[in-house]
């Protein structure tokens, strides 16, 4: 509690434990039934996070499945139970709400120097939506499970004996869930910056939760009819999706990748803030082309309404069609590229310290190279009839949605742990578990490119003999990928209980995140944050007081 | 096998460098090439051509500055403080951009290339039947249909109808670069010219049900005498046993994804065993007796020819006490099977008797 | 609401009749917080137009794939019905405008009479569809207690039929008198567009009760009267939809 | 922060939520008779054969409509320019949904002249098996 922040008043420190958002009240409704910020960002963190792990429990059996041609493990029901099981608990439940959830929820009105978000009841019941979709899936899975994969492709989704109704509503809340976050962050965003604090001056990670909020409300509406729609047929045979009806499962396609190709983007900007952010602070070095990276954001989140047909390359839509959505498909790689060589440029010449976050960040920088870059591969149209729907695009996208989104998480875990709990995981394992988790990623899925290319389809309990070398390999890296997140979890749980106290400013940075108490006292400022410097100026820093470690 | 791994690595490394080796291309990245579609390799190198270089340029400028620019002291300042260099983001959006539009344009052209059906593949037109889970064909010229296998002739440009029973299925040769989804309600069409003599997978690439990863066929690329004896067409009634033997290949084609000849009832109703359809009974082959729900009514039928052929072409008329609640079977009608193909899997049925 | 000792903004009471309004604690003046509250319903009021889009895509998508279906289908629909609905509704919406204003202008009467108003139009409007819909269930075209009903199978054959689409009175045939393709799927449409509509007529009465619930207590006058504006808002947006709705459905073009 | 500061600081406008448009009754009525008569014209179109052009001018009268409802009833008129563009975006984000779906289908019946042939095939075969039971 020694920062002299410039911009701040000092707050005086009246009594040895200091009252926060964890200590100021206790007992069970004091959480469920909490309105602030940080307490849900918090009930989120840990929710989403036993998600992530079921999810990860799935992707292993998958693995472990997989190992021999015929399969090890299971029947073909219940393998494709399992790897549905796998995509829609990681993408529902885990990559689309957590960053937002906990670490937007936590973060965001402290940057914005505001005491809550603008719609408090509004983000609680965002959260029990989300524990109600997150109890039909569980439902659903004691209910005979859903074998559809997570994209619930009509009619085999209209057919199939299982609970996909139960699922479906759960969806539907989820995506309820996903539009209230993101619209509470859009209010939030307008009309609660502390005075001084003009767009422009407004963090990265603030820019790209605003422009992911933005998706979230446009896009996710159509989520909620797309399974509506799917669960009214199901239930009396409206036809819009049974072709046995006159119903065109290609409909189905437009609907859901309408949603779920902005959804990429929704589950992905708000890992570009993160990395925008520790990029900047474990540099200590103002962020290369600010305003460029804010306008990217932006300029993702309208293109990739546009571009939703390329996943349907083979699906039969019309050439003219597949003509406009591969070239604009090519338009988001120029602002993701422009965002990956701004990071670059902003690691160049500055002061890095190589500690667990920045660990993090850089495997993000160097996995989501290689996820961005073999989307452009994919984009080219008659690459992508070879590609479409093999093993080249689910290393793809794992490597953009595990490799990238979940790195960046747990980076800005790292990074914000002794904001959020006022402690310190261990450095030294956290430093071990990231080369573990980054070394156990590469080896699971760069087989993955090879067998994909090769042409073997994805979704297969069972697959011809000659992919069996990459498969194993791939098996292996899963495990070795397992260990390193059961060993983050771990020391992550344990600094909870015998983490040693984190400094007030423990990385050094300089937005208004860093400049409330540590953890942050109920309202978040003992007094109203006004801004008066321009965004990630370092020159504000009192390094002494800091004594940030060099890594 | 993964205990095996654990126990002696050595022993199941040897094990797996026997699996056999796929035929791949120079670059080892694609299979090898087995149609005139060499675009797809074409710009799948350049584009990953360009992909490494970025990748090399990015991780390097990364390891070159973790290593130079490295934190020593708590309070060691940037090296540099530039925010801004016009020139340098310039470079970088436009340069990228370029690259790209080349990108879209090739692929394209090679899009509309596989989507445009010249007048030579037109009149060579196979039918693909996708149900779940097989695939059967239909030749151009040819009255016979098979399963699970297709025949072409080298070098002839051949189209294919693509046509679903059900749910999407997806029509995929690695070695030809072909891929189209096969949607109920619709004909898709696919073509190519098959430039290689040689055996080549066909897989189902979209998920439709439980033997997706089964839903395999088997194509062969044969010279144009070879494809004139109708390689495909081993459809023999003259004698029983013949008829018998043509009707288990009808069998393992269209039937054995869900019917065992084990005894072993898991999806439908098993052919043999000692529940199964026909008994010997004093040196005769007889149906047996079957518990069937027809009009939601139990009844005991006998299982003769007449039920047989009707189980086959009206399939949900009489259903099999057992597995009356999820009765899901296709209808197969004479476009699917004709009453000799039929007879000759009545045949087989009762070949397995016991 | 304050737990650090600050106190928050309380807007006065207008006069005896009403009650003073505390700004949530989080606010610094009323104006944030009534901008907020209004920017985050608009954007509500946004997610509602896309989720109504995508029925409006099917319907387009389904127009022009089976146009005689949905020409035929909307003959089916009594017109005069649905121009009589529509005119209850453009009425309800000007009653609740006028609700708005009244509260704008602290009318305590009259906010609760054009409140009661524009629920007695959103009964009438439901009553009205009731009727609709019995006729449609009388005429097979969709059979109510039969909705959730598998496929009919008929045994002899494999053909069969869906158990909510019996169209017993054989209408849904062009000019030689043949069933028209896929006749269900103009009334799986118009089930499913109105009955979601209707669910939102529903909702809004139960929301406009609720304000005059509030307006009964005297929470609502000139310095705030938020929540009516924002129910206000929700109930034109239903009006909205179904000005859409009306020459969709009743009048196929 | 000081509330306090702020009670006494704004002025009784302020307090009062801001200055908020308060239209007249006459002006609701006025447009409650537009929307009734465009009611009636778009009955009276329906009657008329325009073609193609149909389902436009159905759509154009119900777009005037909707205008005016949004503009006066809503008071978007009077609004803040963010909450137009956010309403008025949702309607430019569903176009998208609209425009390269329909256009998707209307070329791709060029690309598939079966599709008419197939339609009627699955005319014949209406429900060829009962779906699955269900459970639910």
């Amino acid at each position: 509690m020694t920062t002299h922040a410039p911009i701040l008043d000092t707050q005086k420190a009246k009594s040895e434990q200091p009252k926060n958002y964890l200590n100021c009240s206790s007992g069970f409704w004091s959480w469920a039934g909490t309105l602030d910020h940080k307490r849900i960002g918090i009930m989120y963190l840990i929710g989403t996070g036993l998600a992530f792990l079921a999810g990860g429990l799935f992707a292993l059996l998958v693995r472990l499945h997989l190992w021999e041609p015929n399969g090890m493990l299971f029947t073909n029901d219940q393998y494709n139970e399992i790897f549905t099981l796998h995509g829609a608990f990681m993408v529902f439940l885990f990559v689309i709400p957590a960053i937002p959830g906990s670490l937007g929820n936590m973060i965001l009105p402290l940057m914005l120097g505001a005491k809550d978000v603008a719609l408090p009841r509004l983000n609680l019941l965002s959260f029990y939506l989300w524990v109600m979709g997150a109890v039909l899936a569980a439902l659903a899975i004691v209910l005979g499970g859903f074998d559809t994969g997570w994209t619930f492709y009509a009619p085999y989704s209209l057919y199939t004996n299982k609970a996909v109704v139960t699922i479906g509503l759960g969806i539907f809340l989820l995506g309820f869930s996903s539009i209230f976050t993101g619209l509470n962050f859009i209010v939030t965003t307008h009309k609660l910056r502390a005075p001084g604090l003009t767009w422009f001056r407004m963090p990265l990670f603030v820019w790209a939760l605003y422009a992911t909020a933005l998706l979230q409300v446009l896009a996710t509406p159509v989520l909620g009819i797309t399974v509506l729609l799917v669960a009214f047929e199901r239930l009396y045979h409206i036809g819009i999706f049974d072709p046995r009806l006159g119903g065109d499962p290609v409909l189905f396609e437009h609907f859901f990748w309408f949603y779920s190709h902005p959804a990429v983007y929704i589950m992905v900007l708000p890992a570009f803030g993160i990395i925008s952010e520790l990029v900047s602070v474990h540099s200590r070095k103002p962020l290369f082309g600010y305003k460029l990276i804010a306008f990217s954001s932006l300029a993702i989140a309208i293109i990739s309404f546009l571009v939703w047909g390329h996943h349907m390359f083979t699906s039969g839509q019309s050439t003219y069609a597949m003509f406009a959505f591969s070239f604009l498909t090519f338009f988001v790689a120029i602002p993701t590229a422009i965002k990956e060589f701004s990071w670059v440029a902003t690691i160049w010449k500055g002061s890095i310290a190589l500690n667990s976050p920045m660990l993090y960040t850089l495997a993000f920088l160097i996995i989501f190279a290689i996820g961005g870059l073999t989307g452009v591969i994919l984009g080219a149209l008659n690459v992508d009839l070879h590609l479409h729907d093999t093993y080249f695009v689910v290393a793809h996208f794992h490597y953009v949605m595990m490799g990238s989104i979940a790195l960046a998480f747990f980076a800005g875990l790292h990074h914000w742990w002794p904001k959020m709990f006022g402690v310190m995981y261990n450095e030294t394992l956290a430093k071990i578990a990231c080369v573990t988790i980054f070394v156990g990623f590469n080896v699971t899925f760069l087989p993955q490119f090879e067998m994909g290319s090769q042409g073997m389809p994805r979704r297969y309990a069972t697959y011809v003999p000659e992919f069996q070398p990459y498969h194993s390999a791939s098996t292996v890296g899963a495990i070795i990928l397992g260990s390193g997140v059961a060993l983050m979890v771990s020391y992550l749980v344990a600094s909870l209980f015998i983490g040693k106290k984190a400094m007030q400013n423990q990385w050094g940075g300089v937005t208004l995140d860093w400049l409330t108490p540590t953890p942050p006292p109920l309202e978040n400022f003992a007094h109203a944050p006004k801004v008066t410097t321009e965004v990630y100026d370092y020159s504000t820093l009192d390094l002494k007081s800091t004594q940030t470690p060099i890594g | 096998m993964l205990a095996q791994l654990i126990q002696d690595p050595a022993k199941a490394a040897a094990a797996l460098s026997r699996a056999p080796k796929p035929e791949l291309d120079a670059y080892g990245q694609l299979p090898k090439l087995a149609s005139t579609f060499d675009h797809v390799d074409g710009l799948f190198y350049f584009t990953y051509a360009v992909c490494i270089f970025f990748f090399v340029l990015i991780l390097g400028v990364l390891l070159f500055s973790v290593v130079k620019y490295r934190r020593k002291t708590f309070d060691q300042p940037p090296a540099s403080n530039t925010t801004h260099n016009t020139p340098l983001e310039v470079v970088w959006t436009v340069i990228p951009l370029i690259i790209v539009m080349v990108m879209f344009a090739w692929g394209f052209k090679g899009c509309l290339d596989m989507t445009t059906v010249p007048q030579a593949a037109s009149q060579n037109t196979y039918k693909a039947t996708a149900m779940q889970w097989n695939w059967t064909f239909t030749y151009p010229n040819h009255p016979v249909k098979s399963s699970g296998a297709v025949w072409l002739e080298v070098d002839k440009p051949a189209q294919f109808l693509l046509e679903s029973e059900d749910v999407l299925h997806a029509f995929y040769i690695p070695s030809m670069r072909v891929k189209r989804d096969v949607v109920p309600g619709r004909y898709q069409t696919v073509w190519f010219t098959p430039t290689q003599c040689g055996e080549f997978h066909l897989f189902c690439a979209e998920y439709c049900g439980e033997q997706h990863s089964q839903m395999y066929a088997k194509v062969h690329v044969v010279t144009a005498e070879e494809f004139a004896k109708a390689p495909w067409n081993t459809f023999d009634d003259s004698t029983p046993a013949l008829a018998a033997k043509s009707g288990e290949n009808i069998y393992k084609a269209l039937c054995s994804a869900c019917h065992t000849v084990n005894g072993q009832s898991v999806l439908a109703p098993s052919w043999g065993g000692d529940k199964g359809l026909f008994t010997k009974k004093d040196g005769n082959v007889v149906g047996r007796a079957r518990q069937v729900v027809e009009n939601g009514q139990a009844k005991t039928v006998v299982a003769d020819e007449a039920y047989i052929r009707e189980s086959i072409r009206m399939p949900l008329a009489k259903l099999a006490a057992d597995f009356a609640a999820k009765a899901n079977m296709n209808a197969f009608g004479p476009d699917k099977l004709s009453d000799r193909e039929l007879n000759a899997v009545i045949e087989y049925m009762k070949s397995l008797a016991q | 609401m304050s737990h650090d000792g600050h106190h928050s903004v309380v807007i006065p009471a207008p006069g005896p009749e009403f009650v003073p309004h505390t700004v949530a604690h989080h606010f610094d003046t009323p104006v944030q917080e009534f901008q907020s509250a209004k920017l985050g319903f608009w954007l509500f009021l946004a997610t509602e137009i896309l989720l109504f889009g995508g029925l409006f895509a099917a319907y387009f998508y389904y127009h022009d794939l089976y146009p005689e279906t949905f020409r035929v289908g909307g003959q089916q629909l009594d017109w005069k019905l649905g121009a009589v609905n529509t005119s209850v509704l453009l009425l309800s919406s000007w009653t609740m405008a006028m609700g708005v204003r009244s509260a704008q202008t602290s009318q305590k009467q009259k906010t609760m009479l054009f409140c009661a108003l524009t629920v007695l139009g959103a009964v009438i409007f439901m009553v009205i569809k009731f009727f609709e819909y019995k006729a449609k269930t009388e005429h097979g075209l969709f059979v109510f207690p039969h909705m959730f009903d598998n496929y009919q199978v008929d045994g002899s054959s494999n053909a069969g039929s869906l158990a909510w689409f019996t169209d017993v009175h054989n209408v849904m045939v062009d000019e030689t008198g043949a069933p028209l393709l896929h006749g269900h799927l103009f009334f799986a449409i118009y089930v499913t567009m109105t009955a979601i509509h209707g669910l939102h007529v529903i909702i809004g009465a139960g929301l406009i009760l609720w304000i005059m619930k509030g307006v009964a207590k005297g929470r609502f006058h000139a310095g705030y009267y938020l929540p009516v504006d924002l129910v206000g808002l929700y109930w034109h947006l239903v009006d909205l939809i179904w000005i859409f709705l009306f020459p969709l459905l009743y009048l196929v073009p | 922060m000081s509330a306090h500061a702020h009670n006494d600081s704004h002025g009784h406008g302020e307090l009062q939520m801001g200055h908020h448009h308060v239209s007249s009754s006459a002006m609701f009525t006025n447009v409650l008779i537009v929307l009734l008569i465009l009611t009636a014209v778009t009955v009276i179109a329906s009657r008329i054969d325009f073609g193609p052009a149909n389902m436009l001018i159905a759509m154009l009268i119900a777009s005037v409509k909707a205008s005016l409802v949004i503009l006066f009833f809503m008071h978007m008129k009077w609004d803040t320019a963010i909450n137009k563009i956010v309403f008025l975006s949702s309607f430019l984000f569903l176009s998208l949904l609209f425009i390269f779906t329909l256009a998707d289908q209307a070329t791709r019946r060029i690309d598939h002249p079966m599709h008419a042939t197939k339609a009627k095939v699955s005319k014949e075969w209406a429900y060829p098996k009962p779906a699955m039971s269900e459970k639910h």
